[in-house]
């Protein structure tokens, strides 16, 4: 079935996520969308499938208009998704969640686990019916999904980062299932960054940047050409004065790092006092979890972390803070900041006193001072959730203590004007000069580039050697955020 | 809940008319329960009957259930600020409110119904002034009772669904057993052994969730369990209610009422009958006395039935209703019980006789005195049912 | 379940909103007098004259201020201690029990000391043991909540009732009365272990202290000290509190064993000053009444003090109601501190939902 | 204790937990939707008052039913309204009600305290009550009774046989997940949180039409508590639940029957046992202890262990449902 978005526009506030979106999926093709992280590429296929509802533009089925509000009528239509996080009931079994939705009264047990393992079968996926969601991998529950989505009849299939945190073998297994299932002449959309699963499998592919569609290109093509599209301009030149000092600031052996997909080994990491390392990489690559792993805030499996020499492996996050290692966490409301409480209340939490009583002239002028330095748009009395998120990212840099050893850092500058960024990335690198080192994760390949010394690249599990960032090419960090190295 | 004054303002610190006398009842349970409140509640009624100048004002469900954080005490303090000169407890579970009120108020005669304090001859005498102790000689109530009961068994099997275990309780169901045993062996000529009597206390004079046993559901367990028979020794009617539900459903089961001729009227072909108690009678005593010289003859009032005209609700402290379901022959036999106990033939506080543990109580021909029935310290042998004794 | 335990005071309204919110307050305020007033009139009387009564009741004699105080005393002493359990985001619904254990401990200590030792040191002892007993019933809440992952508000009713059944127990085995096995109590303890009162009235000096000290400690821990700071930061927003370095875990068993504490010192007093012994009952639902006063007051101590006065009032008052009037029940006041309640929560909601959108 | 005793003990106790029977699959309903519904105490003494009076006053018991059944699913509403749609906490507003509605009880219900009123007649059942020991066990109740058997299967069978129970499991657990899949979340949370309070209701007149006949002062005290912990006790399956309101109905009947049989023990003591219960295995369950001891046992027979005695909560119980 021919799937046609026509001029698709979609707002959060004030993120114009989907831009005038115009797209054509063709069926009996493979047709992949790549695009850097907040693209827009999830919004787009939950428009389509029904999940959320577009602001205008229309959706074309094989040439006639279809209004799609619900993922019902995107069922009825025949289009299916695959959600980026999978969406099913960990606590029910294979067989319940394979039944869960759709229509009917009775719940054909016996008939269900017919189909179920039929349509597993035909495309060689093994599951067990009766097993828990909550003890399968993640690429099995996907599979599970997909094997529902059939089942429901879907004649278009949309896939949203189904590559993410999914074994080699299990990937293999998918492609070839979304092969056959495309030669039975079903429309598969399979959303990515990963240009070598792109490559690998796809028939055509779109890419979109900041919400647009910046292009399309029939596979193959040169992956030059399609880093070109997805990150438009070359790479930015790097503009950090070199900080890095001799001395050791935070070292890793053989450190092993549970993520709830996957465990990410790091055979060995030394960060150098003043050194800026950054993560580059999808979302979901094991960043998150290696920062809160070096900051502390969720243990080794087993390995050690030195910090400036002292053994910390499994040592409590406040040790961790003692020792001068600071977390600066990407949700700034969910996990930095506490809503509910001013710029005060926050400085006060972080004031370096012993005394029981609220120190409040302290407070005030350690706030004032916050307030001026950081010149965070706000009163001292101003609730964090009513700051804007760059005043909100500086309140958080105001509560760094100072002097620090380490500061991980989740994507410094997401949702900040340019100045702004370029403004709080001054004051992180004049604290590289007092000698700390930073860990930071984005997704912004400029930011990374451009900041770093050198850069840690994840991808499927895996954490490439520390590269040095001068020499870095858009070209080959593009190829090993997809997979290759 | 209401005064039973009629429509008085609504302004509580009316100062009582010259004439009128305010009398303050603290009640413990519902006053709708067709039994022991009702009783009482009927009781101010009837004083206020013969004497129109005096009013009662009347608060009920007082209980740390019905009326959490609240004390017989304060409630009394209440009345006596709207003008009560005389105030009535109702419970034995006042005797530390009454003698609290009577030491904080001496001009005020307090009456409390069932207490011991004022008893010279008692145990726990304190010497109150303004402190009276009214209570009715239930004890051949509750033979009467009991004999009906055994009359009125088929299975032979008896249960009372009892209050809180105390004295008073032991007393009671001791002098049921009595009377039961007695009708049993005389009457039916049938062997004590046959009989079983069964008391399953609820832990209170009414059901207070969560903290007594269900008496819906005791009742429910003794008329499932096959006791045909089930005396009510509780203020609220649930023996009656229930009795109703079992004979629905095709059980042959009949109740014996307590204090209130209405719990009879519940289920009335299965009500063998009720022992009620007159207090109207002593109140009007009392009240007559303390207007005239502002205290009584005697601070210890025992109140008995009169014999000599059975069942005068003007001159008898104990009256006994006959119900439907006490056949022609048994009522027969019932009367001629009653007129053993009236003209002393029959005397059950005779020994020999031995606690539930075996230890004797009376020996032969030894009989109780009243401090000995007073304080009934367990329950008899061959009475099934705790009995806590006393040590 | 977590979430189900954090209360809803996060979403705060937006200072530029301030007096249409104003308006919701008081609208759900409006709405809930008309309830009540059109109850009192379907019964069938005037809510003037219930008003009158009411007020007669709870202020018309020493005696009865002395029990609105006696009343206040305790719920002050509860709702103080819940107010650190809310700033923590926790529902305490085990007080009640904190309170009949604190009531128990008290006990204890009277029996064993009895008259050996000077009667105002056995008070004392007595006091800090229901201190003790009420903070040790609320740290249990607290462990199963921390370290057993049991959510404290299941865990705290069964704890009440657990409380009760002890209680209970004592009351016919262990502790009753002699030859007597009664719901009513105890043996009542010689008048030397009483709390001395205002005069003649049962409100006793050193309960009202108790009380008064309790919420202005409340009060400055909340406002002004560290503490407070945290236990405020980590209710709002766990995790963050964990990420800036708050010790959570720490901070909640704090937050129960205060509130514990508190309420096993208002069980202490209903002992030692209201009923001289223990009854199965003996928290005369004033845990639970607390529970209401620091929902309306939306978890702000300043307010607690009014609205905790106008509670005990109406439970005293309402004892007048009867007595006044002929068809008016007692229970009026529990409906009219009920109602306030649910319709200040739902103003409370339209107004959160009105800003949201 | 004889086996004939026991036999009563148990038919009796079976009668007594009807109306907690049709509590608990209420409130298990509605905690499966993801709401806990914890006005149960207010709303089952409340529809207990109400149910009688209507009864009374109509002189037909199954309007009081249906009537008490509507207070109750109105209660529910306002609970899902401040729950659903105010996302305000259910903790508060349910416990407030739960408060309110007892009080309300007891203030309306004045004039009708211990009036008698109509019940619901008995009904043996005609071959199946001459079954040896099944027919007076089971089948020797009222209509009320056999309607409580077949709410739990119907219950039972409607989660774990039928489309719409699985979604409304499903919407208990993943909301944002069972949207996905076609289902409108806050539509059938209001559904079964009303339909919840209607069972509550019909327990709340269970009580004051059939099993404790008639009404007066807390009539129905400290049932409402009871059921919630059974809910958990039950792990949110009707069938478990159901069981654990006979039990609770046995303890009662032991409390009394046996009284004798245990000198100087307390037996109101033996009514706690539940909430003990309850707090161990949420103990047992939530910290995980469960699965470890399960992990001992060879895959089949730990799942199936699980199966029979997880307890772990609905996933999203509480939580309001935010569609991003
Ligand atoms: N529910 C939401 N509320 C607010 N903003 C949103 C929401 N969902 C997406 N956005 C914003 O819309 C933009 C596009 O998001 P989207 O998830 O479509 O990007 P994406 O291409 O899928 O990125 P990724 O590769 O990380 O999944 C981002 O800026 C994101 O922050
Ligand atoms: N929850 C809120 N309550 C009250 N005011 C708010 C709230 N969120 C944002 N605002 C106000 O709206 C304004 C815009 O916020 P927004 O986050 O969109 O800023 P922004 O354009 O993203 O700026 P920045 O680039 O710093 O993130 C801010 O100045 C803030 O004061
Ligand atoms: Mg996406
Ligand atoms: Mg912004």
């Amino acid at each position: 079935m021919d799937v046609e978005l026509i001029h698709i526009h979609k707002h959060f506030g004030e993120v114009h996520a989907n831009d005038d979106v115009c797209v054509r999926f063709r069926s009996g093709t493979i047709h992949g969308l790549l695009g850097e992280n907040g693209a827009g590429k999830s919004t787009l296929v939950k428009i389509l499938s029904g999940y959320i509802t577009h602001d205008s533009g229309d959706i074309a089925l094989d040439g006639k208009l279809v209004s799609i509000q619900t993922p019902t009528d995107a069922i009825r239509h025949g289009i299916g998704m695959l959600h980026q996080d999978p969406l099913d009931f960990p606590s029910l079994t294979v067989l319940e969640n394979f039944m869960a939705g759709g229509g009917g009264l009775w719940l054909h047990r016996r008939e269900a686990r017919r189909r179920l393992c039929e349509i597993a079968s035909s495309l060689n996926f093994s599951l067990d019916p009766d097993a828990h969601v909550s003890e399968l991998t993640v690429g099995e529950r996907q599979q599970l999904e997909i094997v529902r989505l059939l089942a429901l009849g879907v004649q278009v299939l949309i896939l949203d980062e189904p590559t993410t945190g999914i074994s080699a073998v299990q990937k293999e297994q998918l492609f070839a299932a979304l092969r056959q299932l495309a030669a039975d002449g079903r429309t598969i959309i399979f959303v990515s960054h990963k240009l070598e699963d792109v490559e690998a499998l796809c028939d055509e592919v779109t890419v979109m940047r900041q919400g647009r569609v910046v292009g399309s290109a029939a596979i193959p093509c040169s992956p030059a050409q399609l880093v070109e599209m997805m990150f438009g301009k070359p790479l930015a030149p790097p503009i950090k004065p070199p900080t890095a000092r001799e001395e050791i600031a935070l070292e890793l052996r053989e450190a092993l790092i549970r993520t709830n997909t996957f465990d990410l080994h790091v055979p060995h990491l030394a960060v150098r006092c003043g050194e800026v390392l950054g993560l580059a990489g999808l979302e979901g690559s094991g960043q998150q979890e290696f920062l809160a792993a070096c900051s502390g805030l969720i243990p080794l499996r087993h390995g050690s972390l030195r910090l400036n020499g002292r053994e910390m492996a499994h040592r409590p996050y406040h040790s961790f803070m003692r020792a001068g290692v600071c977390y600066l966490p990407a949700d700034r409301l969910r996990d930095g900041l506490i809503g509910g409480l001013t710029i005060r209340e926050h400085v006060a939490l972080r004031a370096p006193t012993r005394s029981f009583f609220l120190d409040e002239p302290l407070n005030a002028r350690l706030t004032m001072e916050a307030i001026r330095v950081f010149n965070i748009r706000g009163q001292p009395n101003t609730r964090v959730e009513r700051l804007s998120g760059g005043n909100q990212q500086r309140t958080q840099l105001a509560l760094m203590p100072n002097p620090l050893s380490v500061i991980c850092m989740e994507h410094p500058t997401r949702g900040l004007d340019i100045e702004s960024a370029l403004w709080i990335w001054q004051l992180l690198i004049a604290r590289c000069q007092q000698g700390t080192a930073i860990l930071f994760a984005s997704s912004d390949l400029d930011e990374i580039t451009a900041y770093s010394d050198r850069v840690l690249v994840f991808s499927g599990g895996r954490v490439s050697e520390p590269l040095d960032a001068h020499r870095l090419t858009a070209d080959v960090l593009g190829h090993m955020i997809g997979g290759k190295f | 809940t209401a005064t039973v004054t009629p429509a008085s303002p609504p302004s509580p610190q009316l100062q009582p008319a010259a004439t009128e006398f305010r009398v303050g009842m603290v009640v413990v349970g519902p006053e709708n329960d067709k039994g022991w409140n009702e009783a009482h509640v009927s009781g101010a009624k009837y004083v206020m009957e013969k004497m129109p100048n005096v009013k009662f004002d009347i608060v009920d469900k007082v209980n740390p259930g019905d009326r959490p954080n609240v004390k017989g005490a304060q409630v009394a303090d209440d009345l006596i600020a709207r003008g009560a000169k005389l105030v009535i407890f109702n419970s034995d579970d006042f005797k530390d409110d009454a003698l609290e009120i009577a030491k904080k108020h001496p001009d005020v005669m307090v009456v409390h119904v069932s207490g011991d304090y004022a008893w010279p001859e008692g145990k726990n005498y304190k010497n109150q002034p303004n402190l009276i102790n009214y209570m009715v000689k239930m004890e051949p109530g509750w033979m009467i009772a009991g004999c009906a009961a055994a009359l009125e068994t088929k299975a032979g099997r008896i249960g009372t669904v009892g209050p809180l275990i105390n004295e008073e309780t032991r007393r009671y169901a001791v002098a049921s057993y009595l009377g039961a045993r007695y009708c049993w062996e005389k009457y039916r000529q049938r062997d004590p052994k046959d009989l079983q009597f069964k008391v399953t206390w609820i832990g209170f004079w009414f059901n207070i969730p969560g903290v007594t046993l269900d008496p819906t559901k005791v009742a429910d367990d003794f008329y499932n369990g096959g006791f045909d028979v089930v005396m009510n020794a509780i203020d609220t009617p649930e023996a009656a209610v229930q009795a109703r539900k079992a004979a629905d459903a095709g059980k042959a089961v009949k109740y014996h009422h307590y204090d209130h001729p209405s719990g009879c009227e519940l289920s009335a072909d299965l009500c063998i009958g009720v022992h009620s108690y007159n207090w109207g009678l002593g109140y009007l005593n009392i009240i007559k006395q303390v207007m005239e010289s502002g205290k009584v003859s005697n601070n210890w009032i025992w109140a008995e039935a009169d014999w000599k005209n059975w069942n005068n609700p003007d001159s008898s402290a104990l009256l006994y209703t006959k119900g439907k379901a006490l056949s022609d022959e048994n009522s027969k036999l019932l009367d001629q019980f009653i007129a053993g106990l009236g003209d002393g033939s029959i005397d059950l506080w005779k020994g020999p006789l031995n606690f539930q543990d075996g230890t004797p109580f009376l020996k032969e021909g030894e009989r109780a005195t009243d401090v000995q029935i007073w304080y009934m310290p367990q329950l008899l042998e061959g009475m099934e049912g705790q009995s806590v004794p006393t040590n | 379940m977590a979430a189900t335990s954090q209360p809803s005071h996060a979403a705060a309204p937006s200072a530029a909103v301030l007096p249409l919110s104003l308006v919701y307050r008081v609208g759900a305020l409006v709405a809930a007098l008309a309830f009540v007033g059109l109850l009192i009139l379907v019964v069938g009387e005037s809510p003037l004259s219930v008003l009158g009564a009411l007020i007669s009741g709870a202020f018309g004699t020493a005696d009865q201020l002395g029990r609105v105080v006696n009343t206040l005393t305790v719920l002050l002493l509860c709702a103080a201690g819940l107010v650190f359990t809310f700033n923590a985001g926790l529902y305490n619904l085990g007080i009640e029990g904190q309170i009949t254990v604190g009531a128990i401990a008290t006990t204890l200590v009277l029996r064993l000391l009895g008259e050996a030792l000077p009667a105002p040191l056995v008070i004392a002892s007595g006091i800090g043991f229901g201190l003790l007993g009420g903070m040790g019933w609320g740290l249990l809440a607290g462990v199963l909540k921390v370290y057993g992952r049991v959510s404290e508000i299941f865990a705290g009713l069964g704890l009440n009732f657990v409380a009760q059944g002890l209680a209970i127990y004592l009351i016919f085995g262990p502790w009753k009365r002699p030859g007597v096995a009664s719901t009513s109590g105890t043996e009542p303890f010689p008048e030397s272990l009483w709390l001395g009162t205002f005069g003649r009235t049962e409100a006793t000096p050193v309960g009202v202290v108790l009380a008064l000290a309790a919420l202005a400690l409340t009060i400055v821990v909340m406002r002004r000290t560290y503490f407070g700071l945290r236990l405020r930061a980590v209710g709002l927003n766990l995790r963050a509190a964990h990420v800036l370095g708050i010790p959570a875990t720490r901070q909640l068993l704090a937050a129960f064993a205060l509130c514990g504490a508190l309420a096993g010192v208002g069980g202490a007093l209903q002992v030692v000053g209201n009923f001289h012994r223990l009854i199965p009952t003996i928290s005369g639902g004033l845990g639970f009444l607390g529970l209401l006063v620091v929902m309306l007051v939306n978890f702000n101590p300043w307010f607690v003090l009014p609205v905790a006065l106008f509670f005990s009032a109406l439970n005293v008052g309402s004892l007048q109601l009867p007595l006044v009037l002929r068809n008016v029940d007692s229970t009026l006041s529990g409906v009219i501190q009920g109602t306030l309640v649910l319709s200040a929560l739902i103003g409370r909601g339209l107004d959160q939902r009105r800003s949201r959108a | 204790m004889s086996g004939e005793q026991l036999l009563i003990v148990l038919s009796t106790a079976i009668a007594a937990a009807t109306p907690l029977v049709f509590a608990v699959l209420g409130e298990t309903l509605s905690e499966r939707a993801g709401v806990i519904n914890l006005s149960a105490e207010g709303t089952i003494m409340f529809c207990a008052m109400a149910g009688f009076a209507v009864a009374l006053a109509s002189g037909s018991v199954v309007v009081g039913f249906v009537i008490a059944a509507l207070i109750g699913a109105l209660a529910a509403l306002v609970v899902g309204f401040c729950a659903i749609t105010l996302r305000q906490s259910q903790i508060a507003v349910g416990f407030v009600l739960a408060l309110l509605l007892s009080d309300l009880a007891s203030f309306l219900g004045v004039p009708i305290v211990r009036v008698p009123g109509p019940t619901v007649p008995p009904l043996p059942l005609p071959l199946l009550s001459d079954v040896p020991l099944l027919g007076p066990l089971l089948f020797r109740k009222d209509a009320l009774v056999y309607l409580s058997y077949i709410a739990i299967a119907l219950t039972w069978l409607y989660l774990y046989r039928t489309r719409p129970g699985l979604t409304l499991r499903a919407i208990g657990e993943q909301p944002n997940a069972a949207f996905a899949r076609g289902a409108d979340v806050v539509r059938l949370r209001y559904l079964y949180v009303i339909l919840g309070g209607a069972l509550m209701g019909i327990a709340g007149a269970a009580f004051s039409l059939d099993f404790k006949a008639g009404w007066s002062h807390r009539h129905t005290g400290g049932y409402g508590w009871i059921a919630l912990a059974i809910v958990i006790f039950g792990g949110w399956n009707p069938l478990r639940a159901a069981l654990g309101a006979y039990l609770f109905g046995i303890l009662q009947s032991l409390a009394s029957v046996a009284q004798d049989q245990f000198q100087n023990v307390p037996t109101q003591v033996l009514t706690v046992a539940p909430f003990v219960l309850m707090i161990v295995l949420l103990v047992l369950t939530s910290a995980g202890w469960l699965d470890r001891l399960a992990s001992y046992f060879p895959p089949a027979t730990r799942r199936r262990l699980l199966q029979m005695l997880r307890t772990s909560p609905p996933a999203a119980l509480g939580k309001p449902f935010e569609q991003d």
